[in-house]
């Protein structure tokens, strides 16, 4: 590793929390891919996985519940040098930040966004979120959870991100080499990474998923939308790796665009914008 | 003669008041003059009735007249929609279309029968030449203005359009008083959210991000235009949300950043207000004021958004807010926004009003110059404490590039190095430090007020907004008959300007609140802030929905006890 | 002997410092004493170092005490974090853990080293045989409450508690104050957010929707659990956006219907609350403040949500804002809150605070009861309008299902029938409709206050919500001291009950303005509705993150100038 | 039709516009149902299409921008009873309401959605909404829309409506019986209708979009969602009919399955609720 993007402030997480996981997986990716801190912005919404970028040492915006994605497309929009990376919880993302995922991934805008998927909203102790699957009691469903739980990574799909994968944060090694393809995808990036609450999901969450993780065969193919799908909302199986790669127009080479034709008119001075008012 | 003139234009979707409207401000500017103009409109969605004013003077105006002096109704039906907005005088002349009935309460006025419907689809050019050849309106610069208006129409359209105002030329009124004045350098009209738009790029703006609401929605049409010619960028997002938390987010990353919204949306983006100032973001919102609350009357003004800027978000949180008072201020406004969110790190609200950002007004173009501040950025990364507590509670911000400046914001209480911390001792140290900033900002911008009158006034006018336009020409009537009235509006909100404002107030002998606000939010507000004695003020706080007028100012003043004004 | 007992237990995750902390609550309270619970968290979000504060009193108590009486530290590392927040006194005994030497400034205490590691999981319970034993606490109380913790788990465990229960019982030290009491009629112990939700019951509410949020969630936890056994429907919606939206939905269909949130949820629900106003559909808010702003402090309390209770949402927007001021309290003002929302028809905010909303306080269970207001309903529907202009401003509502009542609602500025409108006139008279209701609200409701103390006080004392609890021990302990000291707490905010307490103001020799916010929101607030005289006035406005305390109140109070203390 | 659900409030929309067809099969398809204009809510967010149940004889709801859906969901909850209709735009249900569109669909609310779909804010006067093509030019934007149009079918199939259909304004009696299904629907049913905004897409649009309208074949499974998606996103087709038609547990069966769960452990008076604090 090159870089060590480890802070020295320490995570308030759970012992056993997944998150401990995704946090290694990802300063290797960092690291391997020969990743700046001072070039790298770390942007996260709120929850107890919203908590990671503290631990990064890179720029970091530790922000609002659900407003991740727009606060990193501004940065992106900005500086579009910079490596913008978006962490967060499964709440954070699907429920009050929904919105914001699937216009973020419709633009295609040319973010990195990590959902850390504990089907759970763990920092206010453990409430059903929109992953937690129909009928399981929580904190906030004494009689069950009446509504039905979503596969992130279909949701992706359908949004229109244009890259989506699926890791498991006990495999460190293997989480962050999806982290790595993700982040050096052109245009919108969708990494589901499953991370166990050990607190509000039980001891045994570790054990249970990883006996339904699966690795997606090498032979699919990720340009097919529809053989995609097929690894999504699967019962009793977790397939991890890439489930979707294609090409699209990015936000950052449309806006480029649009750049070119704007100046095409003519770079105005301050006399040419006052013409139009005469 | 005369040295000003005011119209109304009256007429279905397709009778093209508001163009005629347009075509006679630009001429009119052309020569020198200055101008405002508005319009209204029914409830339908299109091709319903609208009117349009335009009032012409020699000398600088701020506010619509009284009463216009003429009225062009092409169909009567349309124009009862409007009656209650437009003031006649008892001598306005009124050309309608002949075929067309009066109402009975209109016989009262001077009727001119005109065969409008005749001319068709030129007939608001027609309607123009009559009142160019009427009031003494610069014939050639009307026709440069039609010209230009269909250029890029057929020959034939045009021509029909430039016959149709020589038409009407010949059957101007003799009787009437001419425009009395020489033409002077052009003027440029503009509307005030132009003026915001031109204020943030002079500013050195950016970025934009915004979604589109009325009336603030030509911000977002002109910066989308404007900005990818000039190295920025625009994004229409898919809500408030996401816009003002584009703009952070941009902000964070260094670039100067605004949004423009208002009433609904400025709700919707309290949260993130909280967030631009506890991670000292800056962050510029222009908003436009409409009727309230909820979603209102989002097509009349009025100033009840002051509550929510002043006050809105949970938890103490600080933020300057400004307020325009013309279409001119609404770029100098901006820009202070501006330079007040870069300085100090902190949310801006600019608050304009429908009735100033829709208008448009000529400005001269000389003015529209501005001093810019830029951001206290880090340059020292040894030990760099990015929250560092110091005297004006502003330290120097690292923008994500810049190596050994790496820090992590959040929203969550943190100490000098932006880490979460929910010790007491923090937070008040912290609370203080980002409180100090508004006390740095009335040093410096304590100066953004308006004064106008004697000195010890026997009546003091405390307002804000597009009522300064309306309140000047009032003190100027009634300066001129006698009555010692003066004026104090603060450009400034939040800081108020308060050693000045606590001055007026003490040597006026009595005071009158003027505001469009039915709950008198500006009152309320003054009254926490300042010593406004409740026994020598008086309050006059209406619903928006209708523009403010000088009568109505004159006759609020005239009520003050007359042993009062002496 | 005395009449009450202060303590504290700090400990790691699994020292259960928590759990005893509520094993004793629950036995003394069952035994009719008054008790007040509180907790405190590091940052770790489970398993971190944790501290139960119980106070114990045989008089009414509404606060914690100034400083503790015995301290259980089973590891002085982990007591480090919360030194800061737990006051002790001159004789404070401290129980510590025999293997963990205690750090230099300890030892100025009177320091009991016990053998706490050799009890591994039961050494909370062991902890409280030694308080119950040097202290006099009811012994079978506190072992039935003990079996009742353990109910669910084998045998084995409730006896190895209950042997570590005794063997502590040995060890209690002779030569501290006892607690002397008789035992009388049980009292509940229960949470703000318990009495919240209970009170919601109580009012009739059938609907709730909410979103998670520290620290309010139990709101949502308890009525998920409860409202579905009683015919009503919880649900958990994906932001608080839809949850006020589904409020005010449900109320519009009839049912009585609440969210609850704290301040980042609040902001959120800024533009829905307009729409509840302007469209007149009744709505509760129970919003638990938490440090701000933004994220800020979640599990700290503050009183800095205020300004955006009253003032949030654009626009001229009516609203009620009550404020609870203990766990009792909190049932009622819920009421209230319900009473006021259904009879004006409008968007009621009922504001707590963690520090009320989290703790655990004894309640009586008689007192548990409260008149219930209902709507009123559209009987009459021959030429039926919806908001008919009236006295009081409430018009009869029809809900669907009824016949003949059909109207259609909406946000945008309306007439009597519910049609949009943009004109001024409508605009101003349904503008003054809406905030007649504020004028009736404040006729009804003007008895919501607190008054404590003489008449005339040489000090006036202006708090609102916890710190009444807090206030009230210090007029108690100042009154005895011969001080004239008085307190006023408005219970209701908007309307604020301004006769009564501008009586209070002009009778009081000087004032003292007391609260939680850093930025004075009250005292704004208050300068802003009433005639707070400037020169009589002092403010103690410090940010929120740690409890008032009654000795805090005195040392402010002490600072008046001694010739008023007369 | 046995009742007149027309009310004397005149449509402020500009003449030509898509929204009075649509009006005019809602009209039809209450009628045919035999509703009962006391027992029918419509709800609407804001926008032209948003107007619509001022025009409408029952109860009504014009409410906020984006909110139609929680409003909706509260009315229908708190008196399940009542027909619960919810109208608006495409920019009011997919910009601002995407959020609430997804959880909608995804709790299966027993709601019927009908989106107004013109490609465009036509209120605010001719911005680019989730819809509009990306490359065109509008108000907003002058160069050409950056971001990529989005098909409301194949959304709400991803978000997890259980009927979802699509209409054309033009055919009033066929959008009449889209609408009669879609309110027969147990659960969450999602009626596209193609509603030409005259003023801001051009006086044109009505005859290009009819160009395009082609009936789905009868032959088409509709509870096959693959199959179904193949009627979204079409180059050159607008393919109308029902796409997509399933059954799934509503979120009414679910809240009433709660309810007796919940019963069971006894109906509390105020005594039993208040033994849980001693
Ligand atoms: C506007 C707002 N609403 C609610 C909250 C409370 N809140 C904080 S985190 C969270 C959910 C956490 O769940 P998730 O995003 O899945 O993250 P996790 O803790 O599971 O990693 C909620 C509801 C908040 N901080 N802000
Ligand atoms: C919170 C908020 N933001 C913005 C607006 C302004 N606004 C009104 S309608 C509308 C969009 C209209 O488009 P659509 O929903 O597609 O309806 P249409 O007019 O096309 O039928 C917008 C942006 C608003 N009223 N409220
Ligand atoms: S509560 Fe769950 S998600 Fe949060 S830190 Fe603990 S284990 Fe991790
Ligand atoms: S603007 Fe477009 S959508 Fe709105 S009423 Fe006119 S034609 Fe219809
Ligand atoms: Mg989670
Ligand atoms: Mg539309």
């Amino acid at each position: 590793m090159s870089v060590n993007f480890k802070s020295d402030l320490k995570p308030v997480w759970c012992p056993g929390c997944g998150d401990f996981g995704v946090l290694n997986s990802l300063y290797r990716a960092f690291g391997e891919l020969g990743f700046e801190t001072h070039e790298t912005v770390v942007v996260s919404g709120i929850g107890c996985s919203s908590r990671l970028p503290g631990y990064v040492e890179a720029y970091g915006f530790n922000s609002l519940h659900g407003r991740a994605l727009p606060i990193a497309t501004g940065i992106k929009l900005a500086r579009p040098e910079l490596k913008v990376v978006v962490v967060g919880g499964d709440g954070d993302g699907i429920a009050i930040g929904g919105n914001h995922f699937l216009h973020s991934a419709r633009r295609n805008a040319d973010l990195t966004y990590i959902m850390m998927d504990n089907e759970i909203y763990g920092l206010t102790k453990g409430q059903a979120a929109p992953t937690t699957p129909q009928g399981d009691k929580t904190k906030s469903t004494t009689y069950g959870n009446p509504e039905a739980g979503v596969d992130p990574c279909a949701l992706a799909i359908s949004f229109g991100a244009t890259w989506v994968g699926r890791g498991f944060s006990g495999d460190i090694k293997g989480t962050a080499e999806l982290m790595k393809s993700a982040l050096q995808h052109q245009g919108f990036a969708f990494l589901n990474i499953i991370s166990p609450c050990v607190t509000w999901r039980g001891d045994d969450q570790h054990k249970e998923l990883r006996a339904k993780v699966r690795q997606i065969p090498a032979e699919h193919d990720r340009t097919n939308m529809p053989a995609a799908l097929l690894f999504t909302n699967e019962a009793g199986i977790l397939s991890t790796g890439v489930l979707y790669d294609v090409e699209r127009p990015t936000l950052a080479g449309e806006l480029a665009a649009i750049a070119s034709r704007a100046e095409a008119r003519g770079v105005p001075a301050r006399e040419d914008l006052l013409r139009a008012f005469m | 003669m005369s040295h000003e003139l005011s119209l109304s234009i009256v007429g279905a979707g397709g009778d093209g008041a508001v163009a005629a409207g347009d075509i006679l401000s630009l001429a009119v500017a052309r020569d020198g003059l200055s101008v405002i103009k508005t319009e209204a409109y029914g409830p339908q969605i299109r091709g319903g009735e609208s009117s349009c004013t335009v009032r012409i003077s020699t000398l600088p105006i701020r506010a619509q007249a009284d009463a216009v002096d003429a009225l062009v109704v092409f169909s009567w039906a349309d124009f009862a929609r409007f009656r209650a907005e437009i003031e006649l005088a008892a001598d306005t002349v009124i050309f309608h279309d002949e075929k067309d009935a009066p109402p009975e309460e209109m016989k009262a006025y001077r009727l001119v029968p005109i065969a409008f419907a005749a001319q068709r689809a030129s007939k608001n050019i027609f309607a123009l030449g009559i009142l160019a050849a009427t009031f003494g309106l610069p014939a050639e610069q009307i026709r440069k203005s039609v010209r230009a208006r269909f250029a890029k129409k057929t020959e034939a359209v045009i021509e029909a359009n430039v016959t149709a105002f020589e038409l009407g030329m010949t059957l101007g009124l003799d009787d009437a008083k001419k425009l009395d004045y020489v033409p002077s350098e052009p003027k440029l009209l503009m509307s005030g959210n132009e003026a915001s738009a031109l204020g943030a790029v002079e500013a050195g703006c950016r970025f934009f991000a915004g979604y589109p609401i009325t009336p603030s929605s030509e911000i977002l049409h002109y910066l989308g235009e404007w900005l990818p010619r000039i190295g920025g960028t625009c994004l229409q997002t898919e809500d408030e949300l996401a816009a003002i938390g584009a703009v952070v987010g941009a902000s964070f990353a260094g670039k100067k950043s605004l949004t423009a919204t208002s009433g609904p949306g400025l709700s919707l983006m309290s949260e993130m207000i909280g967030l631009s100032a506890m991670a000292e973001v800056p962050s510029v919102i222009v908003n436009v004021q409409r009727g309230g609350p909820s979603t209102g009357i989002p097509t009349k003004s009025e100033q009840s958004d002051l509550w929510h800027s002043l006050y809105g978000s949970h938890g103490d949180t600080p933020r300057a807010v400004l307020a325009c008072t013309d279409v001119e201020d609404s770029f100098h406004t901006t820009v202070d926004g501006f330079n007040i969110a870069e300085e100090f790190q902190l949310p801006v609200i600019v608050l304009s009003e429908q009735s100033i950002a829709q208008r448009r007004e000529t400005v001269e173009a000389k003015n529209l110059t501005h001093g810019v501040v830029e951001r206290r950025i880090a340059t020292e990364f040894e030990s760099y404490r990015r929250y560092e507590v110091t005297d004006d509670g502003v330290s120097p911000m690292s923008i994500p590039g810049q190596k050994g400046g790496e820090y992590q914001t959040n929203g969550l209480e943190h100490d000098e190095r932006g880490r979460p911390s929910s010790m007491y001792t923090t937070h008040e140290t912290m609370n203080a430090k980002r409180w100090r900033k508004l006390d740095a900002i009335a040093k410096t911008y304590g100066h953004l007020f308006t004064r106008l009158g004697p000195d010890r006034p026997d009546l003091g006018i405390l307002c804000w907004g597009s009522s300064l336009g309306v309140v000047r020409e009032a003190v100027d009537r009634l300066t001129a008959r006698g009555i010692r009235v003066a004026a104090f509006a603060p450009r400034i909100l939040m800081p108020l300007p308060a050693e000045a404002m606590q001055r007026f107030i003490d040597e006026s002998k009595e005071l009158l609140v003027l505001e469009l606000s039915f709950a008198a939010q500006f009152y309320k507000y003054l009254r926490s802030e300042l010593d406004l004695p409740k026994n020598r003020t008086r309050v006059f706080a209406r619903s928006g929905g209708k523009n403010l007028t000088v009568s109505e100012v004159i006759e609020q003043v005239m009520r003050v006890p007359e042993e009062v004004l002496v």
